[in-house]
């Protein structure tokens, strides 16, 4: 643990200054950059390019621990190296990371993201770090990562972060350090843990006042406010899996794969063989193939069945296995769904639809 | 219809009537000859036996002095300058090798552009042989006349493209215009001996028999040319064709413009026809075709 | 491999696809008459330009091949009658579309080319090897 | 919309249709809408938020006889789906809707989609029952359709090459823009074939650039520009630039636009004697 | 998967160039990959040694590097059946038409090799064994062209016993043969030897003829052609008609006759030639008089009808129409024949101005005593008997300006024997000869030409004819140039004999396409290969003899049709016909039954098929189906795939390039 609170107040040209010397110290830094009118956490190597007006990221900080798209293995025969994105992929070098023979991954400092990104991490790291099975390239990672969080002055309306005990727009949970933009110029940062102290290692800066306490206090109640969405999961849900709503609902859902793919928290990978390299990438359990067994039987073939296992699996399964809903409300899969399906609402009716039997 | 004029020496020389009946004719169909300002020799046949680039460079120098004329167009008489102009043209245009040379040569920047034309193709395509028509004031329809187009008119067919190179028929339709009949005869292309005439005339003796007896055994009365060098051929050495092969042609040798003058009533003397060897004044009374 | 190609000069990599019936039997008949072209192309052979799908197209350019030509019958002379003509529309189609994305049109071309035109075969041959040669290795996915 | 109400109303009544699939509201915004009873037909509505192309929901609703609301660019789809056999015509019944325009959700101030800026398909070319159109019948602006195509041809190619390669690398393989596309309809999409793999499964810059050309490609002659693809993309890529391109090719070399008749040959599969066929010759040597 | 790879020398064909040891070295290093070299891999011992091989490694594919697969494809596959392997398990990399002969820098061609070698390996990687499917065989033969050469084959065919069918264009068989007075060099009469053959192709039970009629559509496949034949209405009843000729003395109208070369006149209802065979008129419907007067109008009961008024048999048929005749045969013999240059193009020649400037047809039919002037050298112009005739040789061959560059090979022959009769009709007339080569390459041919100069005293005078034209007089003046005495000659000639060349038949492109065999820039049909198959085409059933392939004279037509009837026997001498099995063949499980491939499908190969759960897909009917491929292109999910040439197999190929 930390020696003790330690909150002080930056101007946004220091912060850049910060921001730059985790560069120089050639640490990876990955920050919001606004492409095409949408934001997404990218490697970023002159701090000028953050952006700073955001609600909040496309694709969640999961991207960054458990990538899209991540090498496993390479079992290539020294022949042509294949084309890969990332072009130090194969390990000429001797150094090898643990798991296989990839080499090992370069330190990384993520800054801009959201208190309930943050939050998904710490539910992430439940599945993920298990003491039985620990995977190893998402610990590497894991611990390689250092969290700036940025805490939401005005969150969307389709968010529903404070619906969960450590959630909500200020909330520091599972974060190195935070930030608050409390005025035009103005950040209170608090640090959080010894590698948020690592970042901010001189701590000339100025204790906040009583005054920009107060305004802080202030801030946090407005977010709180506009929060308007809540999670309301019918504790009988087991129960309600038979239940005739769930083939209505799921009438308009056109099983994309964008809710499993933007929701901070689903973690369902696949793992194939392509060029001479073992692969592991996501997969969302809405595609006909996620249960393709190598009869060629698919268990779930239903569009319903599939829609309303996304359902038991965040808010049943996880929560017999993990003691959590596997959901920190981030409200990316309401915001992004092309027919606009909301999950509360699903569960709402569902919940009701026990009244009727 | 403006088009530079390329006499070519022998038109200011032995074959004068050529060019007087040609300007002649011309101004009355409205078609305006300006003469290409110092233009030269262009060489004819023995120039590139000598020096290949000279042959073709002398051509290129008139062509370029024609620019200055303002027309397009270069238009030409006689059938050895034309197939001169035409050769150093197709060059220049197909050969970036041989224009190098020819503009190194000539010092100036020549791409072909200046167009080269007999005024066969001028009457018969620009100007259009109903309009010929329409121009004829006395209609020759007596003549029997045998049109002679010699070889260098014709060939090569890959560069001249002047007509068909085994039976041109361009001469005898602008002919008809007239109203004289032309005679089918297979001697359009023969060979008349050319530059022979002075270093071995026994050979174009023999051949102008052949081409006079072809021509009389096909009926014809006058034969027309759009050539000096065959004209002079035929014409000059016709009485000592007679004498050595004792034959009797009184065959005139016209010029198809002279004809065309005769048809449109211009007067014989301002058609040069009084300087034929053969000539064809006599002839033309009893056909009273001019007084 | 890597350096020996910029050493002496870009050496591009490209794959010829030969209908059996007419292009492949005129590269042969070029081989019978000895004449000389680049030996940058490797043939491959298959039974109609038809069976060219443009998405082997696709593949060979994601697979750093540096050139593709395909190269069927002149119209009206397919073996299978119509297979020239199909795929002459898919061809030019794909090839519109894989322009309109950025990719060099010299990277992917398509000839006629009939059982008897050796010469027109090996010029094939040097001229798209130029071409490719002049447009560059094919790094759009290293 | 009383009139659309009753036409469902009287379908749901006579069993001629099990269910109308159309649009409704719902906290504010509109949402596809299943009607299996008459008494909650009320609930349908059409106006300018209505930009679901319901057409692509028939790949769940196969061999059921349904009725749709379709606008006119939606109703080119079923044009498609005849001409490839996907659907019987008598299965379905058309409840067609005079449409002069539908919002563009991602622009910022919600103006007309700029498919519909020229749009010819006001009344839809196929359908059962039309639907007149209440509001103002604003004469959408006839724009020049491929204009911003041809600028961008313009480009030399390698910088066209950065423009789509920033873009595929954003795609995260979602698949929104297959799931929407009611072109889309295979039963195993060539994506998910892994002998021969033609498209590599994972999102790499390789992978992305064929998933999208293959999916472009099969979209040749097929593409009914209903715009849903770029609307369903979450990291906004331009796919409706690509479709675009290839309609205008099709019109300019085949003079050919999906969806006009059922019963006559795909673009792609057919071919025109010599004389018709504008394909500049400099293609093929 | 064990592969051996035999890399060949091909004696120094390919080691001049390659370097094979190292071919063999890189190629060995591969995983699971044995190879080996040799000097001649397609001799006997090199075949005994990939048969050892196979054996003692017990290997799985053979990929041979050496020459063109056009070569030597079968003879290695026939090696593998004899090693035990199945023969498409083989893979040819052509490393010598198209590397070493076409490529000089060593290294590059070695490395070109180690790439083809690579992917003849990947692509034998994933062969599948095929297995031949079996078709069965229609017996029965179509020859299309009724001239000595379809004539000769159909005998040949049906004597052993297969039902034959011959179309010929025009009203009578016999083609252009039945044209000749003489044959070269035996001097026997032309009708002569072909009349009997002409009989007993008729008389023979196996052997239909339909005249005056064309072939429309072919298709189908080797073993199961179908034809669609169009015999033309003749307007005469071929039961009814005796031949008796009453009809044509009586027949009023006169026209040139094509047979005559247009030389003499023949009716409206007219035999092309005495000997014809059938021996029935037929109704040239453009000038007779009742059939003009029935266009003018319609309605009315039509003028003339003498021929049916004095038919005895009453075999006049005025309302005939054309008859379809659709039949199945299980292989085509194609003998179109060639057709005579047109020597207009020839302006020094005249251009076809001057009547006595005659083709060398046109003196055959005036030497041919049932020609048109009986047999007497008349001039066409005035018919006064020609005393000086003069040939001109290679008018329309050897001339690339005329777009006809090859030697037809028969001029030399038939203008020496047409000098020859001309001297026998005329003893005191003379010939000459203007000539580039003469060309006497076959069996007492050269004998025959010093016959002809020294016997019959024709004058050979080796120069090409400049210019020819009518003097006065009304006889020609042939100027030309004897190069062996290097003077000018001008003969003035009663006749001038113009040595036409042979070109391609005029519906050579249309058959051609529609049968879907090649032909080449002269419009001959391409043979499959010009020294080792000159009857055969590429297209499997379809064989070509007489001059359509190439011009030739009667000897060898007659020989060529020999043998293209043998190889139709070969073929039908066995019960079932091994068909290639490089099929499509379609995943039922992933087609979503959209049926693009139907639409491209040239042969309409797919049909519909119900499954299980009431969905439509496609399916492949193997014997309409030709491997083309079509149809995987078109598929957008390549669920169709074609057995050989697997869309695996060619990504893998494009990989293995890496």
């Amino acid at each position: 643990m930390i020696s003790e609170m330690k909150k002080f107040i930056i101007s946004k040209n220091e912060l850049k200054k910060i921001l730059a010397g985790i560069v120089a110290e050639n640490i990876k830094l990955i920050a919001p950059v606004s492409r095409d009118n949408a934001f997404f956490l990218e490697e970023v190597s002159d701090a000028e390019k953050i952006a700073w007006d955001y609600s909040n990221v496309v694709k969640p900080v999961k991207e960054h621990i458990f990538p899209m798209r991540e090498v496993l293995l390479d079992f290539g025969r020294g022949t042509d190296p294949p084309a890969l994105d990332e072009p130090e992929a194969r390990s000429s070098g001797k150094e090898k990371n643990p798991a296989g023979n990839m080499p090992p991954v370069k330190e990384q400092v993520i800054f801009g993201l959201r208190p309930c990104d943050a939050r998904s991490l710490l539910v992430l790291d439940k599945p993920f770090l298990q003491e039985k099975y620990v995977d190893s390239y998402y610990k590497e990672r894991r611990e390689k990562t250092t969290l700036i969080a940025m805490a939401c002055l005005n969150p969307e309306k389709t968010c529903l972060c404070s619906s969960f005990e450590n959630g909500g727009p200020f909330s520091s949970a599972g974060s190195d350090v935070l930030c608050v933009q409390t005025g035009q110029d103005e950040f209170l940062v608090e640090i959080l843990s010894e590698k948020g102290e690592k970042i901010f290692k001189n701590p000339s800066f100025a204790q906040p006042s009583g005054e920009v306490l107060k305004k802080l206090e202030n801030l946090k109640a407005d977010s709180e406010a506009k929060i308007c969405k809540a999670l309301k999961v019918p504790e009988n849900l087991r129960e309600l899996f038979e239940a005739g709503t769930w083939e209505t609902e799921s009438l308009s859902c056109i099983a994309c794969g964008i809710c499993r793919y933007l929701s901070a928290t689903c973690y369902c990978f696949n793992i194939t063989d392509e060029f001479e390299q073992r692969l592991r990438y996501w997969i969302p359990c809405s595609f006909k193939n996620y249960t393709k067994m190598t009869s060629g039987e698919i268990s779930r073939e239903k569009k319903s069945a599939r829609f309303k296992h996304w359902y038991f699996h965040k808010f049943s399964y996880h929560k017999d296995n993990f003691g959590e809903y596997l959901c920190v409300g981030c409200g990316r899969c309401i915001k992004y769904c092309p027919v606009k399906i909301d999950f509360t609402e699903v569960l709402g009716k569902i919940g009701n639809s026990k009244q009727e039997q | 219809m403006k088009y530079a004029y390329y006499p070519g020496c022998s038109l200011h020389s032995t074959s004068r009537e050529y060019d007087m009946s040609a300007k002649e004719v011309s101004t009355r169909l409205g078609i305006e000859l300006i003469e290409a300002p110092d233009w030269v020799c262009c060489g004819a046949t023995p120039a590139h036996v000598t020096m290949h680039v000279l042959s073709q460079a002398l051509p290129v120098k008139s062509l370029i002095n024609a620019k200055q004329t303002g027309a397009d167009t270069m238009a030409v008489c006689c059938a050895a300058c034309f197939s001169r102009l035409k050769i150093a043209n197709y060059h220049v245009l197909n050969d970036p090798g041989k224009k190098a040379k020819i503009n190194r040569a000539v010092g100036a920047e020549y791409n072909g552009e200046v167009a080269v034309k007999h005024l066969l193709e001028i009457l018969a395509k620009d100007f259009g042989l109903e309009n010929l028509k329409g121009k004829m004031t006395a209609k020759l329809d007596g003549l029997k006349v045998a049109c002679y187009y010699g070889c260098l008119l014709v060939r090569p067919r890959k560069i001249m493209q002047f007509d068909d190179e085994e039976n041109p028929t361009i001469m005898d339709a602008v002919v008809e215009t007239t109203g004289a009949k032309t005679v089918d005869w297979p001697g359009k292309v023969e060979c008349c001996g050319a530059s022979f005439s002075i270093t071995k005339t026994g050979v174009v003796l023999r051949l102008c028999r052949d081409i006079l007896q072809l021509a009389s055994d096909a009926g014809a009365e006058c034969i027309a040319v759009a050539c000096p060098l065959c004209q002079s051929n035929l014409d000059l050495r016709q009485p000592e064709v007679n004498k050595k092969y004792d034959k009797k042609f009184d065959m005139p040798v016209l010029y198809f413009t002279q004809i065309l003058g005769l048809a449109m009533g211009i007067d014989w003397k301002k058609l040069g026809l009084d300087k034929h060897i053969v000539s064809p004044l006599k002839f033309l009374k009893g056909k009273n075709i001019i007084k | 491999m890597e350096e020996k190609k910029e050493k002496n000069g870009f050496e591009p990599r490209l794959v010829g696809i030969l209908c059996r019936w007419c292009s492949y039997q005129g590269a042969d008949l070029a081989g019978t008459s000895r004449l000389k072209y680049e030996p940058n192309m490797t043939v491959l052979r298959v039974p109609c330009s038809a069976r060219m799908s443009p998405l082997f197209l696709m593949k060979g350019l994601t697979s750093d091949i540096d050139g593709i030509l395909f190269s069927g019958c002149h119209p009206g002379d397919c073996h299978y009658i119509s297979g020239n003509m199909n795929a002459r529309r898919r061809f030019v189609i794909f090839k519109k579309l894989l322009e309109f994305a950025g990719m060099e049109p010299e990277r992917i071309q398509m000839s006629w080319c009939s059982a008897s035109e050796d010469k027109k075969w090996a010029d094939i041959v040097d001229s798209v090897t130029i071409e490719v040669k002049k447009t560059g290795p094919n790094n759009k996915f290293k | 919309m009383k009139e659309l109400i009753d036409k469902a109303k009287e379908l749901l009544k006579e069993k001629k249709v099990e269910t109308v699939i159309g649009y409704r509201e719902i906290r504010g915004c509109v949402v596809p809408a299943y009607v299996d009873s008459p008494c909650d037909a009320d609930c349908l509505i059409f106006d300018k938020r209505c930009v679901y192309n319901l057409a692509n929901y028939l790949k769940w609703f196969k061999n059921k006889n349904v009725a749709l609301v379709l606008k006119g660019c939606d109703a080119k789809s079923i044009n498609v789906w005849l001409q490839e056999f996907q659907i019987k015509r008598e299965n379905i019944f058309i409840i067609g809707v005079e449409c002069y325009g539908v919002m563009n959700e991602k622009s910022a101030d919600a103006g007309l989609s700029d498919k519909c800026g020229h749009c010819e398909a006001h009344v839809p070319n196929i359908y059962d029952a039309v639907i007149k159109h209440q509001g103002d019948k604003k004469e959408s602006v006839q724009g020049e359709p491929f204009k911003d195509i041809q600028e961008f041809e313009k480009l030399p190619h390698d910088e066209r090459w950065d423009f789509w390669k920033k873009q595929f690398e954003k795609c995260i393989k979602c698949y929104a823009c297959r799931e929407i596309c009611p072109m889309c309809y295979c039963k195993e999409c060539i994506v998910e074939r892994n002998i021969p793999q033609w498209i590599m499964s994972s999102p790499s810059v390789k992978g992305n650039f064929e998933w999208n050309m293959v999916r472009a490609f099969h979209l040749a002659g097929r593409c009914v520009e209903c715009g849903e693809c770029e609307r369903a993309c979450p990291v906004n890529i331009p796919l409706m630039k690509l479709n675009k391109k290839l309609i205008k090719e099709m019109k300019e070399l085949f003079d050919y636009s999906a969806g006009q008749k059922e019963d006559v040959k795909s673009a792609i599969d057919d071919f025109y004697p010599e004389k018709d066929i504008k394909i500049d010759d400099k293609m093929i040597r | 998967m064990k592969i051996g790879v035999f890399v060949c020398h091909c004696g120094t064909n390919i080691s001049a160039v390659i370097d094979v040891q190292k071919v063999v070295n890189d190629l060995a290093k591969m995983p699971g990959v044995f190879a080996m070299d040799y000097k001649f891999m397609c001799s006997d011992p090199g075949q005994n040694m990939i048969i050892s091989e196979i054996k003692q490694k017990k290997l799985d594919a053979v990929i041979v590097a050496a020459c063109s697969p056009c070569l030597h494809e079968l003879t290695f596959r026939n090696t593998l059946i004899r090693g035990g392997l199945n023969p498409y398990m083989l893979e040819i990399a052509n490393i010598r038409e198209q590397d070493s002969w076409v490529h000089t820098d060593r290294d590059k061609a070695t490395e070109k090799a180690v790439r083809l070698a690579k992917m003849a390996v990947a692509k034998a990687k994933r062969n599948q064994p095929l297995f031949p499917q079996e078709v069965s065989v229609e017996k029965s033969c179509l020859v299309i062209g009724g001239g000595i050469a379809g004539i000769q084959a159909a005998i040949d065919i049906s004597s052993a016993g297969y039902q034959t069918v011959i179309v010929e264009k025009e009203p009578s068989i016999g083609g252009k043969m039945a044209m000749f007075d003489k044959t070269f060099p035996t001097l026997d009469c032309s009708a002569c030897i072909l009349t009997p053959k002409m009989v007993q192709a008729s008389q023979s039970k196996k052997v239909k003829i339909y005249t005056y009629s064309e072939v429309e559509e072919i298709g189908g496949y080797v073993g199961n052609f179908n034809a669609r034949i169009r015999v033309k209405a003749r307007s005469v009843n071929m039961e009814k008609c005796t031949g008796c000729g009453i009809c044509w003395q009586k027949c009023p109208v006169k026209v040139n006759s094509e047979f005559e070369q247009n030389l003499g006149p023949r009716k409206a209802v007219y035999v092309p030639f005495a000997q014809a065979v059938p021996n029935v008129p037929v109704i040239d419907c453009v000038n007779c008089t009742y059939y003009r007067s029935k266009r003018q109008n319609p309605e009315s009961k039509g003028l003339c009808r003498i021929c049916e008024k004095f038919c005895p048999a009453g075999a006049i048929e005025f309302d005939q129409k054309d008859k379809i005749i659709e039949e199945k045969f299980g292989a085509v013999i194609v003998a179109t024949g060639f057709s005579a240059f047109d020597h207009k193009v020839y302006g020094e020649y005249g251009a076809g101005r001057y009547k006595d400037v005659v083709t060398a047809l046109q003196f055959e039919r005036l030497l041919n005593s049932s020609g048109p002037t009986q047999g007497k050298i008349l001039r066409p112009s005035d018919s006064k008997e020609a005393r000086t005739i003069v040939f001109v040789q290679c008018v329309g061959s050897r001339d690339e300006s005329k777009g006809v560059p090859y030697c037809s090979r028969v001029c030399c022959m038939y203008t020496a024997k047409q000098a020859l009769l001309l001297k026998e009709h005329i003893p005191d007339a003379n010939a000459y000869v203007f000539y580039i080569d003469i060309r006497a390459a076959g069996k007492n041919y050269e004998e025959f030409i010093e016959r002809v100069q020294d016997e019959y005293g024709v004058l050979y005078l080796r120069g090409r004819v400049s210019k020819i034209y009518r003097t006065g007089d009304g006889a020609l003046l042939v100027r030309g140039a004897d190069t062996l005495s290097g003077t000018q000659v001008e003969i003035s000639a009663d006749m001038v004999v113009l040595a036409t060349g042979l070109v391609s038949n005029p519906e050579t492109v249309k058959l051609g396409q529609m049968i879907g065999i090649p032909y080449d820039k002269n419009r001959f049909f391409t043979e499959s290969h010009p020294k080792l198959a000159p009857a055969e085409t590429q297209t499997a059933g379809v064989f070509i003899c007489g001059a359509c392939q190439f011009p030739k004279d009667i000897p060898d037509s007659v020989a060529q049709a020999g043998a293209a009837a043998s190889k139709v026997l070969g073929l039908f001498s066995q019960e079932h016909l091994m068909l290639e099995p490089v099929l499509a063949c379609v995943n039922q499980k992933i087609c979503n039954g959209c049926f693009h491939c139907r639409a491209v499908c040239p042969y309409n190969a797919i049909d519909e098929e119900i499954l299980k759960d009431k969905s439509v897909v496609a399916r492949v009917i193997e014997s309409k189906c030709h491997g083309c491929g079509n149809c995987i292109s078109a598929c957008p999910v390549s669920a169709v795939d074609l057995k050989g040439y697997t869309n695996e197999q060619i990504l893998e190929q494009l990989q293995s390039l890496r």
